[in-house]
């Protein structure tokens, strides 16, 4: 019987766990060696006209408040390290949005000296945004369809 | 002194309707000069790889199945593109074009974004020629029926 | 038992935090909307608090880590044990005692040595530079704050806060003492840290200031402090400067009045820096509420 | 001064050092110098107030001829006198600049750096662009340098972070910026608020662009460059276009350069009011940067309709342009100037009027003239400062000639003025649109461009958004070119800001680093982003931790 509520209390506070965290994305936003594009669009999206706050996006700067990282740019070798760094300074559950053809691929700057390679390489990333730059909706998109995976397992770990 | 230059901007945009677009709820079409995910279709490529050629970011792969029968199996890897439409321009049989309606192509696996465009028989050519644990080839490739089809990713 | 119900229900615990919330809301939605934008939804500030509070929190190694945890508690606590002696929606205050005026201004400031203390126990630089002009900001506006809250309190000859209210029934003192209000309205924002005295949180100086290490919860509890000193202020500044709340309604439409004016002077200014705000409090704060005590005072001792 | 006796007047001047002259172009002096005379030959310019330094490209001429060419392009209106000096590949040295013009820091460092010429008398020669760890003795932009091999044992870590020097206190800003060299990490020593020193760092989005571009054809580099920055991406893509058709000999129809023009003015309002905004963020108003991004947009929007994408317009190809401007598109556009003209002159009466942000803004930073002809700056900054420095007035490229504009100065020198000059440019650059659009030459959007390029040299420069941008590229004959040289307007206005910050308070140096404009949509990002490690932080705050214990206990 007590096990019974327990599961249920559990179930029920699981459910509401996820709810906040769904609802509540604060975001950091990481340059680990863009061009500057995507850089500007994301901050795009938290303007009037597209507006993130609507899903309760913020644009936090410590790494210490930030649910999502949000990545762009292939990741060079001088920045690579931060990159793990911010990451790792980031408390769970955490994930990882790479925006952008260089993010998601390295794009144009393959076979650069310089770059490591795509985000995935360095760090686990949950969903990615291609485009050179994506348009801001489209990063909504990519936003939402992670808020939206998160969602359909009843428990999601990480 | 001088106070509150943007009194009554502030104001006055509690009053007006905001300025912000209701997206994803309400869907806003791109123009139509976007440049969207590309598309192929067979049939007309004889296969010059002029597009292969000047990609910045070698999203373009032509493989040729046969090429005295023009069967070429053109694979687009979606997350390298740069959408500058070299290729379209390149392309002086017009066999390639860019949707500008396929910009919301976000999504949670990196193979998704790699697409096989072509008839379907060249595909499942391609697909048994080459084992399909092949890195970045993906399952979803040959998802679209028909020739020039999208799995969308 | 009913002290235990006023602590934990009404006034204070879940009610207050319920309505600190709401009042947060208002607040982002007030400034988005001057932004031009929707603004967040309106179970926001729930599902940020409720996010944090089940976040992972991390402790830095260099801090203190028992002090690490209590200090988000202490500000927490403090900000709730004002709210009790405040007219909350125009009710009685849970505790009454004559002099809880200056009881309620120290534990308001509780919070904002919490977080300057927070800020040097989590010793990182920027949390360092944050604590400093935490603390910084708040010995500039901590007096002429307190002197303007003080000004009601000396026409009432009372140091109680429903007794200053009982004395000064139906007189909106805002139109005898007007720069006491306005001084007293600014500190508000200045010890909530509101822009344009964000300085000691400038996000594009030194990140988050005093919090940037804190996580999860930590951050969660030093908000929601946060949110209910703003409460506390606005019941605060409406009582003893805008005749009184007796209802609810009056309530809710003096204090979001009043938060309405904030919210504007939060959208019109610049961020000021820490050596101008302290310029600002001790040139002119200062100056301008001592110039009004004597006047009163004056006024007073020949009057009465 | 005419580019002609400005050219006559260098020749002059460096007659007693030349070792050989020559004129590639009208506008161009070439001279051969010996390293060792090379403090004295840019000594007679600089005392003879000849120009500025605005570039020093190296060029490797191969293992077989055994020699670099370091070119140092000096620039006084359109004139440009190069000075060609070889030194030996490997164990080659060349005196510093450095006192002399204080850019040639940045550019002699790229030169150590990538070729590993030794700069005597540079005071520092620590890591500018390549990562920490970098080994040694492999310099990326040696023909024969396996760079990619190198860049794998490149033990990628950085050093541990400064927390305390001395009685100092440090205040990271950085580690990012987005440009192709221009990510900065700054590291500010702090007494109190007052800012005491300032370091640099560039690197962190060093993506070796300039090897990458000899490793691919002509038309992707069209794209590659483009690039280099995000916001500027149409200056880099046309100013690289316009070397390219200039070493082909391909003359581009007055038609695709209006059209050009159009998009670099279109790119030119969206970039003064994207600083606008990030600038006003910087200085903590919040509402005037939502208010100045959503105007933005309209800009967004003709640029989306008109060239299908919203940052990376990809409007150029080699020798012509993609599209052209249909009668709607033209309306559209005149329609949105109306509305920019009208919302900039508010932001004009903002930042200029109110009392809050002028605290913020006015006597902050102050170039002076002099002081901003000595460091060298370009753009806004230095028009800001009273020098008429501006490629499309002094040296009109492309459609400049056609539709000129007028250059927009000011002379307090302070961030306010910065404000107040990009303002204005905004105004301008919507005149300039408007005429170019009443008088559109007709004719071809294209001209048919070589795939292999002859063999040569060429210069261009641009004005971007930022300044001065200047591309140097050779060609050898095929469809890769030999050597692109970027020197991007940013490199040249951090040294202002390292000059400005010290001694400033810790609160105006965001603003002060947003009022060069470093390619700026990550400016706040950069700041933010950047927070001390946990390890480090145990390490290099040991005894800070220890007098805070004490503190404690007692």
């Amino acid at each position: 019987m007590s096990t019974q509520t327990d599961t249920l209390w559990g179930g029920a506070l699981e459910k509401i766990k996820l709810w906040a965290r769904v609802n509540s994305p604060w975001a950091i936003h990481y340059n680990s060696g863009s061009c500057n594009g995507c850089d500007i669009e994301i901050v795009a999206t938290l303007t009037p006209r597209y507006d993130l706050e609507r899903f309760g996006i913020k644009l936090k700067g410590s790494p210490r408040h930030a649910d999502v990282l949000i990545c762009t740019g292939p990741v060079t070798r001088q920045s690579r390290d931060r990159l793990k760094r911010i990451y790792e300074q980031m408390p769970d559950p955490k994930f990882v949005v790479a925006v952008g053809s260089c993010a998601t691929s390295g794009g144009a700057f393959q076979g650069c000296y310089n770059v490591v390679g795509h985000i995935d390489e360095v760090i686990p990333v949950n969903a990615y945004i291609p485009g050179c730059p994506p348009r801001p909706e489209a990063i909504i998109d990519g936003v939402v369809k992670l808020l939206t995976s998160l969602q359909a397992p009843p428990k999601s770990e990480k | 002194m001088k106070f509150g230059t943007m009194l009554r901007d502030i104001w006055g945009s509690v009053f007006k309707k905001p300025a912000t677009q209701r997206y994803p709820f309400e869907r806003l079409e791109a123009p139509d000069q976007f440049r969207g995910t590309l598309h192929w279709t067979p049939g007309k490529c004889n296969g010059c790889c002029l597009c292969m050629k000047d990609c910045p970011s070698n999203a373009i792969e032509l493989i040729t199945i046969d090429k005295k029968n023009k069967q070429f199996v053109m694979r687009y890897h979606a997350d390298r593109c740069t959408y500058c439409a070299q290729c379209v321009r390149n392309c002086r049989l017009e066999c390639l074009g860019m949707a500008h309606d396929e910009w919301e192509s976000a999504g949670l696996k990196r193979e998704d974004f790699v697409v096989n465009y072509g008839t379907e028989a060249d595909i499942a050519t391609l697909l048994a020629k080459h084992s399909p644990t092949d890195a970045g080839e993906p399952t979803a490739s040959g998802a679209g029926p028909g020739g020039g089809s999208t799995a969308t990713p | 038992m009913r002290a235990l119900i006023n602590l934990l229900f009404f006034p204070g615990g879940l009610f207050l935090i319920v309505l600190a919330l709401a009042y947060e809301y208002a607040d982002r939605k007030l400034i988005a909307r001057f932004e031009n934008r929707i603004g967040p939804r309106w179970f926001q500030t729930l599902a940020d608090i409720v996010k944090l509070l089940v976040k992972e929190e991390i402790t830095p190694a260099t801090a203190h880590p028992v002090l690490f945890g209590v200090l988000p508690v202490v500000a927490m606590s403090g900000a709730l044990t004002a709210a009790l002696y405040v007219p909350l929606l125009g009710f009685r205050p849970a505790l009454s005692f004559p002099g809880d005026l200056v009881v309620t201004l120290y534990l308001l400031s509780l919070l904002t040595m919490s977080i300057g203390m927070a800020g040097w126990n989590s010793t990182s630089r920027f949390t360092m530079v944050g604590a400093t002009r935490s603390l910084t900001q708040l010995f500039s506006y901590e007096a002429p704050f307190m002197l303007a809250l003080l000004g009601p309190a000396v026409v009432a000859r009372s140091w109680q806060i429903s007794e200053i209210v009982a004395t000064n029934k139906g007189v909106w003192i805002l139109l005898t003492q007007p720069f006491g209000f306005l001084v007293a309205l600014i500190g508000l924002m200045g010890k909530l840290e509101m822009p344009p005295f964000d300085a000691p949180k400038a996000e594009t100086e030194i990140v988050a200031g005093a919090l940037t290490e804190y996580s999860g919860r930590g951050l969660g509890l030093f908000h929601l402090g946060k949110e209910i000193e703003l409460l506390v202020g606005l019941t605060l500044i409406a009582s003893l400067y805008m005749g009184g709340i007796a209802n609810p309604l009056e309530f809710f439409v003096k204090t979001l009045v009043l938060l309405g004016i904030l919210c504007t002077f939060h959208s019109i200014l610049t961020r000021l820096r820490i050596d101008q705000t302290v310029g600002l409090w001790w040139r002119y704060g200062a100056v301008v509420v001592l110039a009004q005590w004597l006047v009163l005072i004056v006024w007073k001792g020949i009057v009465a | 001064m005419s580019t002609e006796i400005a050219l006559q007047q260098a020749e002059q001047l460096l007659s007693t050092f030349a070792k050989g002259t020559a004129k590639p172009e009208a506008n161009r002096l070439d001279v051969t110098i010996e390293g060792s005379d090379l403090t004295a030959a840019a000594t007679a310019l600089q005392k003879a107030h000849w120009g500025y330094l605005s570039a020093l490209t190296g060029v490797d001429l191969g293992p077989e001829e055994g020699a670099i060419e370091a070119l140092y392009h000096f620039c006084e209106g359109a004139a440009i006198t190069t000075f060609r000096v070889r030194i030996p590949r490997i164990g080659g040295a060349l005196p510093s600049l450095q006192t002399l013009y204080p850019n040639a820091m940045f550019y002699e460092r790229e030169l150590l750096e990538m070729f590993g010429v030794t700069v005597t008398g540079l005071a520092d020669t620590s890591h500018l662009f390549l990562p920490d760890g970098w080994p040694d003795g492999v310099y990326p932009l040696l023909k024969d340098a396996n760079a990619q091999a190198a860049a794998e044992r490149a033990s990628a870590s950085e050093p541990p972070e400064m927390g305390r020097q001395g009685d100092k206190f440090i205040v990271p800003i950085g580690p990012q910026h987005p440009a192709l060299k221009e990510p900065g990490h700054f590291e500010f020593g702090v007494d109190g608020e007052l800012v005491t020193s300032a370091k640099v760092r560039l690197g962190y989005v060093h993506r070796g662009i300039e090897r990458a571009t000899q490793e691919r054809n002509y038309v992707q580099n069209l794209y590659l460059v483009e690039r280099v920055c995000g916001i500027c991406s149409h200056s880099h893509a046309n100013a690289y276009a316009l070397a390219v058709e200039k070493l082909a000999g391909v003359q581009v129809t007055p038609r695709a350069q209006a059209i050009r023009e159009m998009v670099a003015c279109l790119e030119r309002i969206h970039s003064h009011l994207l600083w606008l905004g990030v600038a006003a963020h910087e200085a903590g108003f919040e509402t005037l940067f939502m208010y100045s991004w959503r105007d933005r947009e309209v800009i967004m929007d003709l640029l989306e309709r008109w060239t299908g994408n919203r940052v990376n317009y990809s409007a150029n190809v080699l020798g012509g342009v993609k599209f052209d401007v249909s009668p709607e598109i033209a309306a559209e556009i005149r329609k949105g100037m109306d509305t920019i003209d009208e919302r900039t002159r508010h932001y004009l009466h903002v930042t200029m009027d109110d009392t809050s942000f002028l605290q913020r803004s006015r006597g902050i930073g102050t170039i002076s003239q002099a002081e901003a002809d000595h460091l060298g700056v370009v753009g806004p900054v230095a028009r800001a400062s009273g020098v008429r420095r501006d490629i499309r007035t002094e040296a009109p490229y492309g459609g400049y000639a056609q539709f000129p504009v007028k250059i927009v100065v000011d002379a307090a020198g302070d961030l306010a003025a910065r404000f107040k000059v990009r303002m204005e440019e905004i105004f301008e650059s919507t005149r300039v649109i408007r005429a170019i659009l009443d008088g559109l030459p007709e004719g071809e959007l294209t001209v048919k461009m070589p795939r292999r390029i002859p063999a040569g040299e060429a210069i261009s420069r641009f004005e971007a958004p930022r300044g001065e941008l200047f591309y140097y590229v050779k060609s050898n004959g095929t469809d890769m070119p030999e050597r692109v040289k970027i020197r991007t307007p940013s490199i040249c206005n951090w040294i202002s800001v390292l000059v400005k910050a010290v001694g400033s308070q810790l609160a105006d140096v965001p603003p002060l680093l947003a009022g060069i404009d470093p390619c700026f949509s990550c400016n706040d990002r950069m700041i933010t982003i950047n927070r001390p490690g946990r390890g480090g932080q145990v390490l290099t705050w040991e005894d800070l931790r220890r007098q805070a214990a004490s503190h404690t206990r007692r």
